[in-house]
């Protein structure tokens, strides 16, 4: 059901880990329905320099933790603000219909991270419209 | 990911077909393949190849041939024995007992039913997924006109007390169907002795064919047929009979049935040296469902902070197969309702892994069990953001 | 009673598995048998091996896959349609409009609801089976939520005016069914053009195996389940799948409909060697069915004053498979309602036999039975008190 | 589902056919359901010499008729009415429950001939509880 792309992230993710001291953190679901994943930020000069994850999920939640990871690193902040689930998706070869909320929980976990950095610096968190708490749990089709 | 090993733990699932068993239906496909309703020689043939596999299923849980009626699996068993006896009794009453922990061949019927203006009373489960009689006898009103709780549960492997069940429903002159798909060849079932009127069965789920499975129906009780059409199996299950599937049924419930003792005692001794193993290697782990009464093959164990598909998925890699309760394995927003309805959080019902296992499982492979799962594990444990270590 | 030849003509009761399918079928009973809810390798390859059979059902009549759902046979299939329909649609409307000339598995459906409440049309064909539009028009009210009318009939083997009933259905906005059965492999169906909504199969009447079939459901008819249960076919047919059973019929509806003109030129040339034979040879012969319109392996003839029963016996003797319309052969009272439906009096509608040809019958065969068959039929006659020479 | 003795009465039918000025004729069923039996008597001091039928019917129906014929032959009036349809099916080594119908039909079809003899003969009919014609097929179980 997964793409190559997404097992290959999912058996060898990237960035897994703690950043010690991280300049932003951002955490998104809840285990009450299954999915958590928590990003970690390491920002200088508005430039992403480094980025960890720990993710409770399932396969695709691992996977886009990872693909999300590196597609943010060394970027600037607006540019990860940007990036959409779906671009992670795609990156992954694209995802079952069921799993595409798994890779909004990336997204969320990226723009509360970029917020909290941005609170921490006395700047004022960027709007989001979702809310990537919410149960996110969907039956395709 | 690097080994070849292929170690098959997904018994309840399904399992193959025994080298016998396919053997012995192989005929009924190419050449022995006439419809048993003709009244020409090959019909003939096809007819007492029906009826023998019919004996066959009769006697594996003490029931007459004339009882037995083959169905298109378990799920058609469960949907006609529930919906037969709600159409068939409505006058007499619309509210049904089952359980919490059924199967959803069971669940969603039900929820069918409810709709269609019957009651359902879905009783609870203690910690060890067993049944709780005083709310059963409690939940019987003068309009109850039937009982439906599984004789084993397919996830956490529980056994029911169905001769108690079967004891309180005749007391009060409520049919009692049990859904003994998961039971089959792992425990001695008498219909009569328990008081059993209804039992369905799938042959897959004990080294038969997929597709094909029986409901037995003492005599006497009258239900609706579920699905009409032409005179077979006496005029209460319509379509060409699945030969080749029946014949694989009867093979397969006698070879399933000849020694359940030894069979279990194989299988349990196996299973135990892979749980023991399991709760001794790996922290923050429990196991789900009864400590004893419970299927001879089934394991169900959670392990704390992590999610059971990527369990299942790094298992895969190698070359393990399992299953888990977890929600995001069945696209659903919950996790395994029977995992619920014996208190698990959810976050602990999404790390759950039952292993299952079956006649060519050997000490190598819970060795090997033994040896990858705890790596996996840890592994999973190591990206949780709810594991400190 | 001398003869070891066996020459078998009621494929339109069943047919033999062809090599191939059974070929195809068999690495999902041992080796290849996960269950395809399965995230695993195992379970993944099973889930590939479904949708590729669902695609090649798809192709065969014009449809998309996802509005392929296997079920556990032709009737199954068939009470699905019907009940589904009916349930999903009570609060529209609760007439249901079909033919006096279906199978048990829509005829025994349809009194089934009618004691649900539900009221049924079933409107009459002509002296060669062919529907009534007129009459079918003019039963349709606002209250009329269904019609079900069989493409090609099992017993005379007249093939209806599909495209036109489809028209109907379509401008009234009323769900149209097909029971298809008997005509895959025969006819060129296209769902689509044809404006079907929904098309009941079944494997094992085109050398696939018995207890698989399939229902298509256009993409936006909602119908109620009939098999409820886990969360197989899309939501809709609970029941672990029967994936030996849909590989094969996979296997065999890309077998029978690709080339479906050229199997029909050869089968038809055969059976109206075998008709014309039968109609010269032996006096007092009617056929019944459609003279063109009509399957092109199907014969249905009927020989004045002799039963059926003791013919199909005389002709089991010498190895000859047919079947007969015959209430002798049915232990019911009346003959076969089609050929009542067609105006057939009773002994004449005893007298019936159907000799329905397949791939595997030759000229030899036709001419065997062209020699066994009116010695049969006169000592018969010889023994028959209705018979003056 | 039959037995061999009756696949060999049906296959290898006794007594088919017509005997000519009989001395008594008896025939039963209806063609609307199928079955028809008639059996011709020739009776001689009481004894039936000869006796012959036609059948139209089933396997079973033919088979009772040979065997039922086979039974009385030879025998006296009385010794022929009281055979029963139970004696025939059994002497075929049993019958399928739904065709058990088809044995009555060779019972009253003798009782028929053995009346219309004693009537020619200016006897008085012997009285038969059952009647034969009725609509007699039956749906086993
Ligand atoms: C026209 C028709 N409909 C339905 C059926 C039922 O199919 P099955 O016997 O596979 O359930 C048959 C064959 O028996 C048939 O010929
Ligand atoms: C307890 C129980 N009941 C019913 C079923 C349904 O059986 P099937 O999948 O053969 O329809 C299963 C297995 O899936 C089961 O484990
Ligand atoms: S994290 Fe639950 S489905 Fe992906
Ligand atoms: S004569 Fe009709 S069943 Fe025997």
């Amino acid at each position: 059901m997964y793409s190559d792309k997404v097992m290959d992230h999912f058996m060898n993710p990237r960035n897994v880990g703690e950043i010690e001291n991280a300049d932003g953190i951002g955490e998104v679901g809840n285990p009450k329905c299954g999915d958590i994943m928590r990003i970690y930020l390491d920002v200088e000069d508005n430039i992403i320099k480094d980025v960890k994850f720990k993710t409770f999920g399932c396969g695709a939640a691992i996977a886009s933790s990872s693909m999300a990871t590196e597609l943010i690193k060394g970027k600037t902040l607006e540019e990860a603000w940007r990036l959409t689930n779906k671009a992670v998706a795609e990156a992954l070869g694209g995802l079952p219909a069921i799993k595409m909320h798994c890779s909004v929980l990336a997204e969320g976990a990226i723009h509360k991270a970029i917020n909290d950095y941005r609170i921490k610096h006395g700047l004022e968190p960027w709007k989001d419209d979702k809310n990537y708490d919410d149960d996110h749990h969907d039956i395709g089709e | 990911m690097d080994s070849k090993r292929i170690v098959y733990m997904d018994h309840a699932a399904t399992t193959y077909v025994k080298p016998e068993v396919l053997e012995a239906m192989l005929p009924y496909f190419t050449e022995q393949f006439g419809n048993p309703s003709s009244v020409y020689t090959l019909g003939r043939k096809s007819r007492s190849a029906i009826e023998e596999a019919r004996e066959k299923v009769a006697k594996a849980i003490g029931a007459l041939p004339e009882e037995i009626y083959f169905t298109g699996g378990g799920s058609e068993a469960d949907n006609w024995a529930i919906k037969g006896a709600a159409f068939a009794n409505r006058a007499k009453g619309n509210h049904i007992i089952t359980s919490k922990i059924e199967h959803h061949a069971i669940l969603n019927t039900c929820e069918f039913l409810e709709k269609q203006g019957f009651e359902v009373t879905y009783v609870s489960v203690d910690e060890n997924g067993v049944i709780d009689l005083e709310e059963l006898k409690n939940s019987i009103t003068d309009k109850t006109i039937l009982i439906s709780i599984m004789f084993a549960n397919n996830e956490i492997g529980t056994i029911q007390p169905i001769e108690e069940i079967g004891r309180i429903a005749k007391e009060r002159g409520i049919i009692f169907h049990t859904d003994a798909v998961q039971a089959i060849g792992n425990v001695e079932i008498n219909v009569k002795d328990m008081n059993i009127d209804m039992l369905s069965l799938a042959a897959h789920k004990f080294y038969g064919p997929k597709g094909v499975g029986a409901l037995y129906v003492r005599k006497g009780i009258r239900i609706e047929n579920l699905i009409h059409g032409g005179g077979q199996e006496r005029k209460r299950r319509g379509g060409t009979e699945n030969l080749p599937g029946i014949v694989g049924l009867g093979k397969a419930i006698e070879l399933a049935t000849a020694d359940i003792e030894g069979h279990n005692a194989r299988i349990r001794a196996l299973r135990d040296r892979l749980l023991n193993g399991i709760l001794e290697k790996i922290p923050y782990t429990k196991l789900n469902g009864h400590p004893e009464k419970r299927l001879p093959g089934n394991i169900n164990v959670s392990f704390k902070f992590i999610e059971g598909e990527g369990l299942l998925l790094l298992l895969d890699q190698s070359g393990i197969y399992g299953s888990t309760g977890s929600a995001c394995s069945s696209g659903s927003l919950d996790p395994s309702h029977v995992l619920l309805a014996i208190g698990l959080p959810h976050e602990i019902a999404h790390g759950s892994l039952r292993l299952s296992l079956g006649d060519k499982n050997t000490e190598e492979d819970v060795d090997y069990v033994l040896d990858v799962l705890p790596k996996i594990v840890q592994r999973l444990r190591d990206m949780s953001p709810l594991y400190e270590n």
